[in-house]
């Protein structure tokens, strides 16, 4: 964790009522602000707000694969890079893709691949990336929300949206949506993502640790969180294809 | 080694279609050509950034964060802080912008604003130390395209002084001979407000802030920036081609004309304490 | 950026074969489905390493080295040694990987080990520092895939484990302010034996420890790992794909019982100084 | 600015007569030294002095585009590299390019671009090398001037030789042709590169600054120089061609 | 030489005896240990301990050239990687190649193209890998040694098994089969490797300087001991296939 | 990883005209076997650099310069000052040369200068020592191949040696715990004078110092190196192919007698104060 060099640990993460360092119950999510087709260039772009967490994405494709020697008889090849600005976090980030960034871009690309209908892209590229502006916790939930958007928004066939948040267990409590002083001084931090229509998970990870049980409890609540969050992304899409003149849809 | 930029041949068609236009000083979107794109800016937007803005100059948008640390100044400047400027096309501002590190494109957007910072003096380096040999203020000025329709430059200095304008440096105190927060924030006073503008030169016609189609289809383009004094600041020649010598003289008035016309804009939109702007 | 790696059409034959003998509990190497191959152990088989060991499971084998220098300790953890933890997946260990610097699979390998490693405190770091603020252990935890067949994730655990449990660590003591050799050794004392259990899933079943055959063919797998005192350490989905959310609650409880397992052996072989191990 | 971390600035660059820390008049260029075919192994070769800046351009093709996806149909692709030896300034020039010499390869690649016929040589790659053996200043109008001679040695052909020079500011004067001191201690330093016969420029960059109206001067100044380094790389020229026997012209 | 920072100089490196530092004589190999096929998922592999000094070699192909514009139209391409573990030597090697590896796979992949039939593979590629799991003098050698031991074991033809030692010059002595102690003092390290059905050297360096005189008794001195070492490559081979049933042949 | 290149037909041809004029003791350019072409040496053309030499051997063409700084020596050699060899094969000598960082033939070409220099003890570096075990003199020797007509191995020692024989090193002093330039100069007395050759085999015929047509017919060579003693400094097997080893004694002999012509050569030109030089 590269952020929080400087700000101490508070006494407590939970206070006497149940509430977090923000306010918020542990089954909250923070404010969510959620936007698509805010970039004027890429094929499909989406913007996300998970409280301080501000990320973008945008989708380039289906086009040709380059080097073509990289093209796929059968599908499309899934480029995906999830990097961070250098100012996003606490200390400044180094110029360059850091081990964190690469092993997240496989678990974001590997997530979009299982939604995405490649197959009818044979030889053809599409090329995703999350840009993190600011982190406040959750990116990689964020970014790989914001990144099915932005296919989405590119008009990608796919079997599903992804909805994607994070779970964790603070001063003993399992808490939903952490934000970055939660992560730093909590027990664990687990970012899930599903694709709600298969009720299945199509990203996992765990950094901490956490009883078998809890881990149980903490998917069910990553769940009832990854819910609302995909409402909101339908509500966005149809909103934003609701406001298209017949011709163009 | 980085290679010029193949030109389609929608660029050619494109070119005799602007060239035709500017003969009755109209532009393919409908500006004249010495019009500027509306320009917004936005400061503020983030907080683990010292500073930050998010400017568009017409659908091309710049975010630019700061980042101070304190370290060693320079041997032969003991007394200077430093700054550095970095600049990456992003991938998803465009599909002709790889991942990757910076390319040539995204080195020489990185100096040509590193260089109009500089020299024109903005920002007092000396008022950036803090034990002189020592400890100095370092700031990374980090410039991210975000969204590429033409002329990266002018909006990415835009953003440079926006974020350097109103940026929240925590200032550090020596306690043992080690720097700690002192817990209270200062704005680096700024000494000149240089600006440039990029122009398109086809044929003996020229325009100025190409959108991308128009940036495609150009003869040859150059980057001028002037100060509030009416100092030349910037000059980057940034394509191939040729530039008629006797075109110059009535650029240099359009650039300072220009600039000036954003730097009014900027003025209204940042609280500048510059004691020799009027 | 990386790409996720073709399927070829054997790979979907072979699925085909592997879902049906798994609907009959069996599988292509006659394991049953939550069998793990065998393993081997094998630890102080170099000098020049401060820990070694070299772990087989079935054809998987897995070499770890672990080097100790003295050097600064982290700012922000003045008094706690540090320990890195690097894979490679060599070139002579598969046809698949490539030489050069560690691909988005070796950078995954090391930090899920080195996830494993920190966040269930295996290493008690307080004890790795010589001069808070100022000297202290750093532990080189090197992962070198030799030979692949499936799963590098769980011998590469067993094989960091094994390694620190019976490295011998030169000591060191300040003299005049430096760093110096007593000639004594020491172990690192391990406050906690997480395993972790690679878990293949084909339609709605599944299999553990996967051989190569069977991942090349798996629908989607993930990796998962608890301790001695049951909590869960490690949790990874690592490669395209959809878990039914319905059947994580019966693969936890296959991953504990087996990573259990995994432990017995493990300490059938290693002499773990661990207070809390039952 | 890498040079000079040692050498302190001197009282003054320019004296009471009117001579700069040279001796030179403010329009005066520093002696110079040209010389084409200097290495053997290159299609074309030129080395250049201006003062204290001494470099070598070679040139080879036009040859096969390599890798060949970046062939072009309809012309020849120019690689351009600009590169300092490592102890061809004050302090030593690490290995690899740096972002300076990036930039520079860049703006040198564009002006040789803007005279070569590139055109009558589809699919082909022609590759323009320019190596710094000592910097005094000036390095980049050498280094294209060279480059535009080892292009001509190398028999490609071309609208125009192209010359290049700097023009600066020095305690308040213009001057012509700066030497490393002078472009470390003044107040602007101006490469220019122009094509004569069309009386147009190809390279241009500022370095400091000026009033608008010196600029204006400053290119004329520059104009001045390039003319007399233009009458140079004919007469170099015309004497290589001429020592040739007819059966080689 | 990276290694032994830490351990001092013994007084002397030769006893009053003509015994070396770990009781050898001057023309004695250290204790030789050979095994072919250690690795399941290459085409050929081999172990090799000379002493402390423990490599693996492993072998990939004939296969498709990767990528294809390197394949060659008459013959196989031979790609060769010396490669160290960061444990394998006293003070950590830093992870990526170092120049010493990057000359060393060199000198080795033109030891093994010198006796592979490579013509018998158009347009395919060979891959060999050395990996040095424990370096203690002779690293290059055992690494040739088992190199050509891991083609034999891929079945690769060969015109001759390649067998390499180093001989040096230890406080004034020849001597064979350095170990570490006494390449670090010693006053000469020479590796050799040869094709002994042909009398012919495929791999020569030389780090440290002896007579001219010492060089060819010192040439002399390394054949003997590649004698002995092609012997043991041989039997190792041999036992290999007689171990094979007649259908695997 | 890097491949031998291809050898192309003309090689083969060429490969069989150069026997045959060999079994004539003659060769295409009319040297005889054990003829080296022309040395030149030019040495002090540069003054940024604290040593430079130009040395062309036929049209081979190597310049060295030789930068110094001030800095900590290696741990284990507190008293010693250290050197540095690179050497970069640039693109304008070569169109076989490619542009970016040293591939495996300029790497072996600065090893093997690095270790001609090293091995022989030609430097002093205890004379390099300002103050030990803190303050030492670190010599960059940075090799540039700048045209490139085969063997470019024995003019790079030869202007490396040149460049440090008359190299102005700038004499430091310590000034409250600093170095400081004192104004003087001093040039690294050496003590040996290590030549090499590089020796072409064909058949059982061979030739020394080929030009580029000649070195890419070659069945296989080697460089080796004598010192003014007649010590061996050098020996590099630098390409595929067998050496006969009943060929060699007769090699040593020849490159014995052709370093002493080169070192005659190199003495002529350069002033070396050099003790043990006959």
């Amino acid at each position: 964790m590269l952020e929080f060099s400087g700000i101490p640990r508070p006494e407590r993460l939970i206070d006497e009522n149940g509430r977090r360092i923000d306010g918020r119950r542990p089954d909250e999510l923070r404010p969510i602000k959620m936007e698509v087709g805010v970039l004027d260039k890429s094929d499909g772009s989406a913007y996300i707000e998970f409280g301080g967490t501000k990320v973008i994405a945008a989708v380039f494709g289906p086009r040709e694969a380059h080097p073509r020697h990289l093209a796929l008889p059968d599908r499309a090849i899934l480029n995906c890079r999830y990097h961070m600005t250098s100012f996003s976090v606490e200390e400044r980030k180094p110029l360059g893709m850091t081990r964190r960034e690469i092993e997240l871009s496989k678990v974001i690309r590997e997530a979009l691949e299982t939604v995405t209908f490649l197959e009818e892209f044979p030889r053809a590229a599409i090329d995703v990336y999350v840009e993190v502006i600011q982190a406040d916790g959750g990116t990689r939930t964020a970014g790989l929300t914001a990144a099915s958007l932005a296919l989405a928004d590119a008009g990608i066939p796919m079997a599903d949206l992804i909805a994607a948040t994070a779970v964790g267990k603070v001063d003993g409590h399992l808490v939903l949506d952490l934000c970055d002083l939660e992560d730093k001084y909590g027990e664990a931090d687990m970012p899930v993502a599903m694709a709600p229509r298969f009720n299945s998970i199509v990203m996992l990870q765990l950094n901490g640790r956490m009883a078998i049980d809890e881990f149980r409890r903490a998917l069910a609540l990553a769940q009832k969180g990854i819910n609302e969050i995909y409402k909101l992304q339908r509500e966005v899409l149809k909103r934003k294809f609701s406001e298209l003149s017949p011709e163009e849809v | 080694m980085a290679l010029t930029p193949k030109k389609d041949l929608t660029a050619s068609i494109m070119r005799n279609k602007i060239y035709s236009l500017l003969l009755q000083d109209k532009r393919i979107d409908g500006r004249r050509p010495a019009d500027l794109r509306p320009i917004k800016i936005e400061t503020g937007l983030l907080t683990k950034a010292d500073g930050s803005a998010l400017v568009s100059m017409g659908s091309t948008k710049i975010l630019t964060g700061i980042k101070v640390e304190v370290g060693a100044p320079f041997p032969d400047r003991p007394d200077e802080g430093t700054f550095t400027v970095n600049a990456e096309l992003l991938p998803l501002a465009s599909a002709s912008f790889e991942p990757g590190p910076p390319d040539e494109r995204g080195i020489e957007l990185a100096r040509v604003v590193d260089r109009s910072l500089r020299e024109s003096g903005v920002v007092d380096l000396k008022k950036l130390c803090l034990v002189k040999g020592e400890k100095v203020y370092i700031l990374f000025i980090d410039i991210y395209v975000l969204d590429y329709d033409g002329n990266y430059f002018d909006p990415s200095l835009i953003s440079a002084l926006a974020a350097l304008a109103t940026a929240k440096i925590p200032r550090y105190e020596i306690v043992d001979g080690k720097p700690q927060k002192t817990g209270e924030y200062f704005s680096p006073e700024l000494s000149a407000l240089p600006f440039t503008v990029m122009v398109g030169i086809i044929g003996e016609r020229f325009l100025i802030d190409p959108q991308l189609e128009e940036e495609k289809a150009l003869d040859v383009s150059l980057v001028m920036g002037t100060d509030e004094k009416g100092n030349m600041t910037c000059v980057q020649k940034n394509s191939p081609g040729q530039i008629p010598v006797g075109l110059m003289d009535r650029l240099v008035d359009v650039v300072a004309e220009k600039t000036n016309e954003i730097r009014r804009k900027f003025l209204q939109e940042i609280p500048v304490k510059l004691a020799s702007v009027s």
